[in-house]
Order: C-alpha cells, then structure tokens, then sequence
C-alpha cells in the first residue's frame, strides 16, 4: 500500500461552516506519510495550518473544535468513533457540520 | 383538559379515508393522532407547512406560539398567512388558516414569547413539542423544558439552502445539550434576517418534521430519535446521520443533571431570543 | 403573452429580501423567477404544496390545471383547499389560494383534463411543466406533449408511505419514455385512491418539486435531471439513484422518434386518465 | 475467499414491488456457489424460484422484469450497468423499485 494513499480523506463542510474554507464545499486531502497512523487531534492541527483561510477560531478551539460544529466520520457521530482519538483510515469520510438555528 | 376518546365519525371516515387505508395507520393510528396534543414553537417558516399538515393529518389539539406579527418579508416562507394578515399575530394568522383547513382540530394560539417563566406550564399542557424557532437561546429553552417535563421534541432548523432534522428526548436518544453541551459562540450565528433562506427549504424540512411527529403521535413511532437528516437544496441531496446515545455527563438528562430548573437562556448564549438583532450587549 | 422583464419594486425588495440574500438566487435569479411560467398539471397533494411555494418565491405566470372538484376526502394532503371550497373546481380554489398569498403572481386556472387535443397548445405556452398528476396515462401524454414542445419536465409522485422525483427532458437527460417504454400493466398500478397515501409525502414531495422548479426558473440549475430521488417515509430514508442518459432509441426523444405527435394514452396504458377507477375495458 | 460470502446480495424492495414478497423490504440473500459469476438474468430467475410468494408475473415477464420496474444495482439504474448481463459482485447493492403514479 502507497503511504499517500493510505491518508486519502474526504472532507466536507456543511451548514455554513464552508464560508471559512473559500467557501469550498468538498476537500479531497492527500495527508503527509508519516509512521503513526493520523488521528483525528492531528486532522484538525493540519486542516488549521494547511485549510483554513481566515479566523480559525471560528473553527477550532484549544485542540477540539468549537462549540455549535458537530463532526462526522463516515456518517457516524465522531462522538461513537472515539473522537479526537479516532485513527484515520484510508478514504475515510469526515464531515464538518454547523449547527442551524434559523426557521 | 385531556382529550378524550371518541369513536371516528362518519365525517371522520370520510376526510381521513385515503390515509386510513394505509397499514401504518389505520383506524387505530387515526383515533391516536386525535387524542394527541402538540405544541408549535414558532409559526414561521418551519411552523406554517408542520401545523398545515399537522392539521390536515387530523392531530387532536394544536398549541400554535409565536410572539411576532406577519410582515410581508415573511411571506415567501411563511405559507400559512396572507397579504391581508400583515399586522396580524403569527399565533392568530396561522390558527385561523388552520381552522379553514380543519375546523375539527382544537387550535389554541399562543401571542407570547416563550420563556423561562412560561415554558414549563405551557409544554406539560402538550404530548410533543416541535421546535419551529429560530434562535438560539429558544432551542436551548425548549430543550431544557422538554426534558425537564419529558417530552419529545422534534426539532427543524433551515439557513440558506440546507436544513437539519431531529427528534430529542425520545426513547433513550440524545437531548439537544448532549450534541451540543455549550452554545455557540454569538458571532458564529447566522440566522434567517441576515443569512437568508430560500424559503421552500423551511417548507421541506417543517413537512419532514410534520412527518416525525405524525409517526410519534399515531404510534409507529418516529425513526430520527438518534439520527440527523440534513438536507442540501443546492443539489438536492439528503444524509442521514447516526448521533451519540444519552450522555451520561450531560448537564440536563445526564445522571448527576446541573440544570433541574429553567435558567437565563439569552446570558447562558450570548445573544436574544429572536432573530432581528444578534447580539445582546451584556 | 411573454413575460416582461422589469425592475425589483420596492415591494418586491422587501418581499423577496430573505431570499435575494442568497448568493444562489440573488436579484438576477428573482428577476429570473419573476419572468418564468409554470404548468402545474394536477392541484392535488403535489400540486397543492408545489403551487403554494412557488407562488411564495414569487413566479410570474402559473397555470393551475386540474379537471377535478374539492372533496372531503382530499383536505388531509390538498392543503390549498379549504373545508368550504368544497365543490368548487380544484383549480379555481387553488388559484385563490395562491392570489391571496401573493396577488404579484399571475395565476390561470383550466378547469379541464389534460388531453392529446389540448396538451401542446397548452404547455407550449410555459417554460417548465410539473407533473403532479395522479395516474399513468396522463403521465405518458405530460412526457410525450414536454418532448415534442421542448420543455423540462419537474415529476413528482407519491403513494403510501414513499415518494419519487425526478426532471426528465432535461439538459440531455432522460425522458419518462427512456425509463419506461412500455406502460406497466393496469394491474400492477396503484393509485391513492386504492393504495392511501399519508397526507404529508406528498407534501414533502411537492416541496422538493417546487425547489427543483426555482432551481431551473431562477437559472441556478436542477441536479435532477439525470437523478431521481426516492424517499421513504416510513423509516425518513432517501436515496439519490444515478439514471440512465437519454435513450438512442427512445420512441419519443430518441434518434429516430415514431412517436411524433400525441396518441390515445388511455389506450396504449389501457386504464382511464384519473385516479378514480382504475381499469379501462376496451 | 470463501464462496458463499462472494455472493451475497442485498435486495430491497419498494413502491409497493415489497408487496409481492411477503410485505418484506429487505432481503439479505446468499446466492448458491457456482463456477461462473452470477450474472442479473440468472438472480432474476433465482428470485422468480426461492423468494416470490405470489404472482410471479407482476414481478418478472419472459426473462426480463416487468415494465414499470427499474432496477439499480449500488444505486445506480441497472442500464448503466449492463442490465441483464451486469455480474454480481459480493455485497451488491439490488433494489427494485414500482414507479409511482399517484399525487
Ligand atoms: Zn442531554
Ligand atoms: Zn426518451
């Protein structure tokens, strides 16, 4: 298995949360090799650095993300995929949501 | 007062036929849909097509808030009123739109803002509370509410071009505080004034909501008790998202709850309870 | 007569300022929207939800059609009607409705069935058609009288506890003959009256028909067209299915077309044009 | 691989096409080891012999499905497959779907 390969990873930002990325809707991210397998804590360091094109406070907090975005892998609540901690695989799928309020 | 269990008229049989014949519902659905009470918070652009179909499907007793008047900036959403209704009360255009529609469903307008003084006495009056509103102190208010008086609470929201869908408290399921344990920062809050809303999009999602509550008032119960449907009208396309159980830890349903009573919503948020002026100056 | 284009009012400003927002539509896809005309074939549970936001996002010309009169029995889906509209021509009461929504709008009731004598006259003088009918034949004569005017085709249906949708005749898509070249046995074909049908599936499908009619009218675009979308309201599910492009050999759209101008569609389906019984004795 | 598992299917049935089987919607089949991969035409005979419970004519004609039937295979109409000829591959997605007319 090609390690570039081995961290291919869908992105996909919804309910507004796209206005911070351009305004671009779907990233398809190729992740740097590295020995470890990526987690979703080291994700969200590298979408800051490397996605993110104004106020990353709108989107990460400390080392999480803030409150009023909620984040999906493979259309699961990361909530049941163990989080930060969650080991990335292979064209896995994360979603960034952020929360509606209007009516 | 209750609402009692009677026998379906003749009329009844009538109007409700072509959904009677379906195995889903049925005459016994029927009867459980006229003996159910739901309460609407929000007659806006979620609220107007939910209390619509909600009264065509035949719900028994229909709690109708909103503390606003028709303007006509409302009336590419908000199906419900008319032209003529501008000035009106929300709570009253809808209940009388209703009533022409259905004038065996028990409608009851409310032409008030919910609130921490009102909440509980208002919602322990009704089987299910749908969350119609469109800011976020009224989301956590419900929310807390629902909880406290253990009701489900089917929730919609739209902005834009997408809308979410979900349905708290119910069978063991997350509530709104366990998805979401602090609120958002008030500046990363767009509501329908200042981000827009195409206004079909509330119409989808305040059908799909009708649709949740119908599933739960007849009795077949509703499948979005730990699921979030989002919607994507750019191109049309639906997700379906399996959510977190319960959180033991959370503040409100969890096993040690720090929130017994309701609290100040609009300090607890950073922002009022509507969605004309974002920020509230603390 | 066409469309005239002109400027925004202020009215229209402060009408339409939700939506005029959106990046999406903005002022040139409501000036767009406002220079569109729409057939709705059918005021009844699609068509009732479909009229309504239409008119809401402020189309300039809708055709209201429908031979049938307000019943009972058709006020827990057809949400325009009232309970003393019934009687009165569906498509008169529809129309209305919709005057009383938003009176900008221009609206034209036919109180007739569509036929193969009417149905190009009729449907050349739109931009878009929606087909809210409610039985096969007139689904056959909508597709074939849209392919031979050249027109995109918004098709939505519902029975019992599911929906589908798709826009055929468009951009290179499919036409309803590219899926289906041969009608299905008439005793295959439920229709609501036999089958039911819960009032709000139809509500949300017209909805996602009226959003994919603004997509197109507006200049934005429908993703539809070589989609459909299936929804399932029993456990709130949908699917977005990839459709076949349009047919070389199709008899209508296709390279060497034979069918050229319109036929006897209660014939080639053999049932009747109308929900109402289902079987046709030839 | 082991040759049951090569041949799981999953059919779902709707508008109404559940009704001819039993009320069912989903199916989770695993097809009968063969040398040659299944192919549409042989799981559509399959289907007529071990899952119809009724009126087989409504479900398939001659050896094709009835008219007013689509069929996708991994959400996709089987047209853009190869219809008749499309050879299954393990966890294939099948639906059958009855167009819907009414409104
Ligand atoms: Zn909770
Ligand atoms: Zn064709």
């Amino acid at each position: 298995l090609a390690a570039a390969a081995l961290w291919d990873v869908l992105g996909i930002l919804l309910g507004g949360a796209e206005l911070l990325f351009d305004g671009v809707k779907e990233h398809h991210v190729t992740l740097p090799s590295q020995s470890e397998p990526w987690n979703m804590k080291q994700l969200l360091v590298w979408i800051g650095q490397n996605l993110l094109k104004e106020r990353p406070e709108l989107f990460v907090q400390g080392d999480d993300v803030r409150p009023g975005i909620l984040v999906l892998i493979n259309d699961a609540d990361w909530e049941l995929m163990g989080q930060l901690d969650y080991e990335l695989q292979d064209k896995d799928n994360v979603v960034f949501i952020s929360t509606l309020h209007g009516g | 007062t209750p609402l009692e269990s009677k026998p379906l008229s003749n009329e009844d049989i009538m109007r409700y036929s072509r959904q009677l014949l379906l195995p889903e519902l049925g005459v016994r659905g029927q009867k459980n849909l006229s003996q159910s009470s739901v309460l609407v918070v929000g007659c806006g652009g979620l609220g107007c097509p939910l209390a619509q179909y909600l009264a065509a499907a035949g719900i028994g007793r229909l709690g109708l808030l909103d503390y606003d008047e028709v303007e006509l900036s409302n009336l590419h959403r908000q199906v419900l009123h008319r032209e003529e209704s501008q000035g009106q009360a929300k709570a009253l255009s809808a209940a009388t739109a209703v009533n022409r529609l259905n004038s065996t469903v028990e409608c009851i307008p409310y032409n008030l803002q919910l609130s921490s003084e009102n909440a509980l006495q208002l919602i322990q009056q009704y089987d299910i509370v749908a969350d119609c509103s469109d800011n976020v102190p009224t989301r956590y208010l419900v929310n807390d509410a629902c909880v406290i008086s253990r009701k489900p609470l089917v929730s919609a929201s739209a902005l834009r071009m997408e809308g979410q869908l979900t349905v708290y408290n119910y069978r063991g399921g997350p509530c709104y505080r366990c998805l979401y344990p602090v609120p958002p920062p008030a500046e990363t809050v767009t509501n329908c004034s200042d981000g827009g809303v195409l206004g079909v999009v509330p119409g989808i999602m305040g059908c799909l909501q009708a649709l949740e509550v119908i599933k739960i008032a007849s009795g077949q119960g509703s499948s979005c008790g730990q699921q979030l449907v989002m919607f994507d009208a750019l191109d049309t396309r639906f997700r379906s998202i399996r959510l977190r159980p319960r959180q033991p830890e959370c503040a409100v349903c969890g096993e040690k709850p720090s929130v017994t009573q309701l609290v100040d919503y609009e300090a607890l948020c950073g922002s009022a309870a509507t969605d004309k002026c974002r920020r509230l100056n603390l």
